[in-house]
């Protein structure tokens, strides 16, 4: 794989007060490839996707997205430049309808709220955007419920429809499959797999299974640093990364 | 303006500034680490005040007052963080704003009920009764030089906890990212409970030693509020830095102002607010 | 000790009220006497002493007004103007008062007086010392028996001139109030041919006055003039004494300046001069008699807010006793009041054209914690009112 | 769905509706010689409840809390008082555009420095931009200083030389604000569920997220901000025009306590809650003071108990009734709360 990387960081470093969050982190994310970061808790992977989606400001370092850099950008510029992500908390509009949702993320991308003001046409090809994402993520049933009122499940893939209403050309996934069971978990990685000719991901992820059926490379993170990274098998054949990671992960699982 | 003149006002303007820190630095204490808007501070000041001179009455000793006045001040900010702030933590700031806007109302009218309507004084206490010749004919209060000490002596006690110790380490993340504290594997509870408890003595603390150099009246604490807030705004959300600088500013610009542009001395500390928030929205020291 | 007394009084009040309900006639119903005044917040001593003169002149006529008993309702002013209108409306609209009673602070006097204007309800004015309510706003049916910021200032010019001061320098607060009693200083101050050097503002309602002081000090002046009340008061005569300056530049003031404070002052206003229309020393059989009076049944010492409030309540028994109870006829009852003439204990005091006391105006010199008379300033003083002649 | 009430809710506002409405009808029979003052108070209780609707905008339906919101009250009133000609009534046809006006221009200014604050920061900057205009309006010769000034006439409603209102007559001043009241009301109904409303809903519920999806949402803020501003300004030239006074006090920060109490009482993000929250507050405050010079005390642990006990207001057992939650989605009501709940948290990130 010798293409441009469409993102990449250099020294990423992050403090919060006294202590290192993110430190000295490099790290690149390839056109069209799944590239997931594994790690313990605490470990700074949810402090390196707000740096990497600019929520954050780093302390040192800094991140460049198709070679510009995000720094100084505000959120919003920068998710307009195309980065969408998802959150670690489900992170929907409750009060509002699963369409509702979509059509929120997908309207400002088609000519903002008073484009749709102005004309019935730009209204209609958003609601059809929102369907289409909410077809792909399976929810159009769902699609007039409040978003409050759906399964945990349905949410967390409520919020991967909206990233994808957003059509980005990056999207930023902070452990979609957090707190799911078996059956939901199969569903999204699944849809995470229907995704991958289509966009370029970077996945935050504890389930193993799914981790290392989906990623083409892996950054295996602790302590804020990185460990270990490369393409899928190499992690999964690494020595280091066993003892160090799943070793712990391990207890954690068993604590 | 001469010399002299200018010197004096800049000790004017100093001792103001540090008085206005140490009310203000228990209002940014609580709002770094708790997130709690409190509008009921200024009446705490109030009630220090009404409590020394109270306690002076009794006692007939000043620093006997406030030894006992501390205490006091301490056990009614517990009792008011456990009894009515608990609840409020995880609810939308306006809950906030409304309880301690009703704690005001409920707390000004019980000052009138327990002690009058009247103005009220407490007496300059030895050994600070004496004053120093400034310029030929103006005097200063020693007691107005040993409140500054005091001042400085709490900003410096203050500064080094948050520096050198867990508990500083502790604020100073949790003034930037509240969830780093629960994170950190701390008892928020006690850790709040602690903290607005401080907060409120703090400030009852001010008035007490304010006491002797105003006059102890209702409402007293209404309008220090809100110079306290403008502290706050300018120096940064949380920062006991920037309260102290901001409170310093405040105390030269009021001073300065009122005498250099008196037409605009009333509004002078809001205009410097809306200065620094087009240049720092988030104040000089967040 | 106060609380037992304040019972005692409650008890006789009412005793008298009942017993004169039973030896009353059928038609006999209460005269109401609305009450605006502040019961909370900053001004809530100054409520109290009107409130308590009041019914004190009133309970030493029997509890009655023109043979009729007495209903007071009494309702917190807050001493907040925007709400000034509504409350007043609602004393005379809703509860139906006879007269209105307030208020303290010009401000809120201003709201009354709008509604005043409207209904055409009587209104005694027991304290705010606004020019415009005797002159430019001129209603018939408003009086006042306190003072007008002016009537306090206006003598201590003279005074300040005869005592060879010649440059003076004014501080007050940036408010209505405080303007037009330095006016009133000013103007009598200039007419004798002395300087006004500085105009100090202070702002409303600050009392942090160290910055001022030393300006004062380093223009030293051969005299300060100030006009602070309640808290302000204290704080200004406390600090100026500290600040050493009482000694070279000596303060004088308009009697707000210590009234009703003189204790907070603890000796810091020794020698200060005031003048105003009343001291509690003043050598008089009326103001003896009502200063033990007001000690027995409240228990504490009077002030000019009292007095201001005992005569407003001496003023209304003799308009009905002149009209015989009878509150209907408003223009009768109006031409009474006018002409009502009081042995106060402030001195004689009778009403001009424009509804304002004509009264004696005092020099006043704080000597062991009290208003001493010095002399009587201005006699029989009347204010300027040529807006409104009725 | 948001914004969506059940059929009693429009039933409630129906009925106060024409009860208040024909007030003049019964009015006169159950209140006897009271009946003039009642309906002045009710006129008030119009104005406040407009003036309390203007800052659920922001408070209920964006989530910006505003303590400086009697900025814009007072700023109505002044500009009323300073525009009126001294001895003849001004035309309602230029004032009320006059008023709005001068309050947009000023919430825009004042919005484009405190929008850019969040959480804490904007509720302080707000209260003092709200005292920096209260010093100014008091200190300042031409708005008569801290007595404030007198509006000798009420503004004329006239179409050429006849007059189509008088706004004198009792009765027809209060069915005129009556109308501001419900224009604005069905206003604010129709924005809450627009488009607009929506993004307003969503910075609400997680303004990072709105940004993260590519909304500018101060933005929006700001344009909400400007709308709340204009329609507090109508609120408070209608006080003034009622009793012909201005004073700085309407600015206070004291006055944009209360009318937030009014929005606890009422229920806040409902944009009918605030009304009957105004009209809870004035009847509570006449009680009180009826009852007791201690009334402070009262109000103030009224206040206390409704935000501890009944965070959602009136509105709040209107839409949920107790003793019906169980059957009622409880989730689905309660789940915004959560967000809200997770909301100072965030903030403090950012700020």
């Amino acid at each position: 794989m010798s293409q441009e990387p469409i993102l990449y960081t250099q020294g990423l470093t992050r403090r919060f007060g006294g202590l290192v969050a993110v430190s000295d982190v490099d790290f690149d994310v390839r056109p069209g490839e799944i590239h997931a970061i594994l790690g313990p808790n605490g470990a700074g992977k949810s402090t390196l996707i707000n740096l990497l989606s600019g929520e954050i400001p780093p302390s040192e370092g800094e991140v460049l997205f198709h070679g510009k850099p995000i720094q100084g950008k505000s959120v919003r510029q920068i998710a307009r430049m195309g980065i969408g992500r998802s959150h670690q908390k489900t992170n929907i509009f409750p009060r509002l309808t699963c369409l509702q949702n979509c059509e929120l993320a997908a309207r400002i991308h088609m000519g903002g709220v008073f484009g749709s003001w102005r004309s019935r046409q730009r209204a209609r090809e958003v609601g059809e955007r929102a369907l289409e994402v909410l077809e792909i993520c399976q929810l159009v049933q769902r699609a007039y419920t409040p978003a409050a009122d759906m399964s945990y499940g349905e949410q967390r893939q409520l919020q991967i429809a909206m990233v994808l209403a957003t059509a980005p050309t990056l999207m930023l996934l902070d452990e979609p499959m957090a707190g799911m069971g078996r059956d939901e978990t199969v569903q999204v990685t699944e849809l995470l797999e229907s995704l991958t000719d289509r966009y370029t991901l970077v996945l935050i992820e504890h389930d193993m299974d799914s981790v290392f059926r989906l990623a083409d490379r892996i950054t295996v993170m602790v302590d804020g640093c990185v460990l270990e990274s490369g393409p899928t098998d190499q992690i999964r054949a690494s020595e280091k990364v066993r003892d160090v990671y799943l070793g712990r992960h391990h207890e954690e699982a068993t604590a | 303006m001469d010399l002299a003149f200018f010197g004096v006002q800049l000790l004017n303007g100093l001792q103001y500034g540090l008085l206005l820190f140490l009310i203000a630095s228990g209002l940014t204490l609580i709002f770094g680490i708790m997130g709690i808007i409190n509008l009921a501070h200024g009446a705490m000041y109030m009630i220090g005040a009404y409590l020394v001179w109270d306690l002076t009455m009794r006692l007939g000793n000043f620093w006997l007052a406030i030894v006992i006045a501390i205490p006091i001040a301490v056990a009614l900010g517990l009792v008011i963080e456990r009894l009515f702030l608990d609840t409020l933590y995880k609810r939308d700031h306006l809950y906030q704003v409304l309880l301690t806007f009703g704690l005001i109302l409920v707390i000004n009218e019980a000052q009138r009920i327990i002690w009058g309507g009247d103005v009220h004084s407490v007496a300059i206490p030895a050994p600070f009764d004496a004053s120093l010749q400034l310029t030929d004919n103006l005097q200063y209060s020693v007691y107005r030089l040993f409140v500054m000490g005091v001042c400085l002596a709490l900003a410096g006690v203050i500064y080094w906890v948050i520096r050198h110790t867990r508990l500083g380490i502790i604020i100073r993340a949790g003034a930037v990212n509240r969830d780093m504290v629960e994170g950190l594997g701390i008892n928020v509870r006690t850790l709040f409970t602690l903290i607005f408890s401080v907060g409120v003595a703090l400030t009852a603390f001010a008035g007490m030693i304010a006491a002797p150099l105003t006059s102890i009246t209702p409402g007293m604490g209404d309008s220090i509020l809100i110079t306290c807030f403008v502290v706050v705004v300018i120096g940064g959300i949380g920062s006991i830095k920037g309260a102290f600088w901001g409170a310093i500013l405040i105390g030269m610009a009021e001073t300065f102002g009122s005498v250099l542009i008196p037409s605009i001395a009333s509004m002078v500390i809001y205009l410097i607010m809306a200065a620094v928030l087009l240049v720092k929205p988030r104040g000089l020291f967040a | 000790m106060k609380n037992f007394k304040k019972t005692a009084l409650a008890s006789v009040l009412g005793t008298a009220t009942l017993m004169s309900a039973f030896g009353a006639m059928a038609d006999n119903h209460p005269v109401k006497v609305g009450l605006m005044l502040p019961y909370s917040g900053t001004y809530t001593a100054l409520g109290e002493a009107i409130t308590n003169g009041l019914k004190l002149a009133i309970e030493q006529n029997g509890g009655q007004l023109g043979g009729r008993d007495v209903e007071y309702v009494q309702l917190d002013s807050e001493a907040n103007p925007s709400k000034a209108p509504q409350n007043m409306s609602r004393l005379v609209k809703g509860d139906g008062v006879d007269f209105v009673i307030g208020p303290v602070h010009s401000g809120v006097a201003m709201g009354m007086l709008r509604v005043a204007k409207q209904s055409g309800a009587i209104t005694i004015i027991p304290n705010a010392g606004l020019e415009a309510a005797t002159n430019q706003l001129c209603m018939p049916n408003v009086f006042r028996t306190s003072f007008s910021m002016w009537q306090n200032s206006f003598p201590m010019g003279k005074v300040a001139y005869e005592r060879g001061h010649r440059e003076v320098v004014t501080i007050t607060w940036d408010y209505a109030g405080g303007k037009e009693d330095v006016a009133g200083f000013k103007e009598a101050f200039e007419a004798e041919g002395g300087e006004i050097v500085e105009e100090i503002l202070v702002p409303f309602p600050s009392t942090e006055f160290q910055s001022y002081l030393t300006q004062i000090a380093s223009i030293d002046p051969d005299a300060v003039y100030t006009f602070f009340a309640g808290g302000g008061g204290v704080s200004f005569v406390r600090d100026y004494a500290a600040a050493g300056l009482k000694e070279s530049i000596p303060l004088l003031g308009s009697g707000f300046l210590t009234e009703g404070n003189i204790a907070a002052l603890d000796g810091a206003g020794e020698g200060v001069l005031t003048t105003m229309h009343y001291a509690e020393t003043l050598d008089s059989e009326a103001n003896r008699s009502f200063v033990s009076a007001y000690q027995d049944a409240y228990g504490v010492a009077p002030d000019t807010y009292s007095v201001q409030g005992y005569d407003t309540g001496a003023m209304l028994v003799q308009a009905l006793e002149a009209v015989g109870g009878n509150t209907e006829d408003r223009d009768a009852l109006i031409e009474a009041l006018a002409q009502v003439e009081l042995e106060s204990p402030r001195g004689l005091m009778s009403f001009s054209n424009s509804h304002h006391p004509i009264q004696n105006v005092y020099l006043r010199e704080i000597r062991d914690g009290q208003h001493e008379v010095v002399g009587t300033a201005v006699e029989q003083l009347e204010v300027p009112d040529d807006a409104c002649q009725m | 769905m948001l914004h969506r009430y059940p059929k009693r809710v429009a039933v409630i506002m129906l009925v106060l509706l024409a009860t208040v409405a024909t007030f003049p009808l019964w009015g006169p029979t159950v209140f006897g010689s009271q009946s003039d003052f009642m309906l002045e108070k009710l006129t008030l209780m119009v104005i406040l409840a407009l003036f309390a609707m203007s800052l659920d905008l922001l408070v209920g339906i964006v989530g910006l809390v505003s303590l400086g919101h009697a900025l814009f009250f007072g700023l109505g009133a002044y500009t009323l008082a300073l525009a009126s000609p001294d001895f003849d009534a001004a035309s309602m046809w230029w004032m009320l555009p006059l008023v709005m006006l001068v309050s947009a221009v000023a919430a825009l200014v004042v919005g484009l420095l405190v929008i850019r604050t969040k959480g804490i920061f904007f509720i302080m900057t707000t209260l003092a931009f709200g005292q920096m205009l209260y010093y100014l309006i008091s200190t300042a010769p031409f708005a008569g200083g801290t007595d404030g000034v007198f509006i000798m006439f009420r503004p004329s409603v006239n179409v050429g030389e006849t007059p189509l209102l008088d706004m004198n007559d009792p009765h027809t001043f209060f069915y005129f604000c009556l109308g501001v009241l419900v224009a604005g009301f069905l206003f604010l109904r129709w924005l809450t569920r627009s488009y607009f409303g929506q993004v307003l809903d969503g910075i609400h519920d997680n303004e990072h997220r709105m940004q993260a999806l590519g909304y500018a949402t101060n933005g929006y803020k700001l344009v909400a901000f400007v709308i709340a501003g204009v329609l507090a300004a109508i609120a408070g030239m209608l006080a003034a025009m009622q009793y012909g006074f201005a004073n700085p006090a309407q600015l206070g920060w004291h006055t944009s306590g209360e009318v937030l109490m009014m929005l606890i009482l009422g229920g806040m993000g409902t944009i009918f809650g605030p009304i009957l929250g105004a009209f809870a507050y004035e009847i509570l405050l006449y009680a009180y003071e009826h009852l007791t010079l201690h009334w402070p005390i009262l109000m103030g642990l009224t206040i206390i108990a409704a935000v501890l006990v009944l965070p959602r207001g009136i509105a709040g057992v209107i839409t949920d009734p107790p003793w019906q939650r169980k059957v009622s989605s409880a989730e689905g009501e309660e789940a915004p709360d959560d967000r809200v709940a997770a909301r100072p948290a965030t903030q403090s990130k950012e700020g």
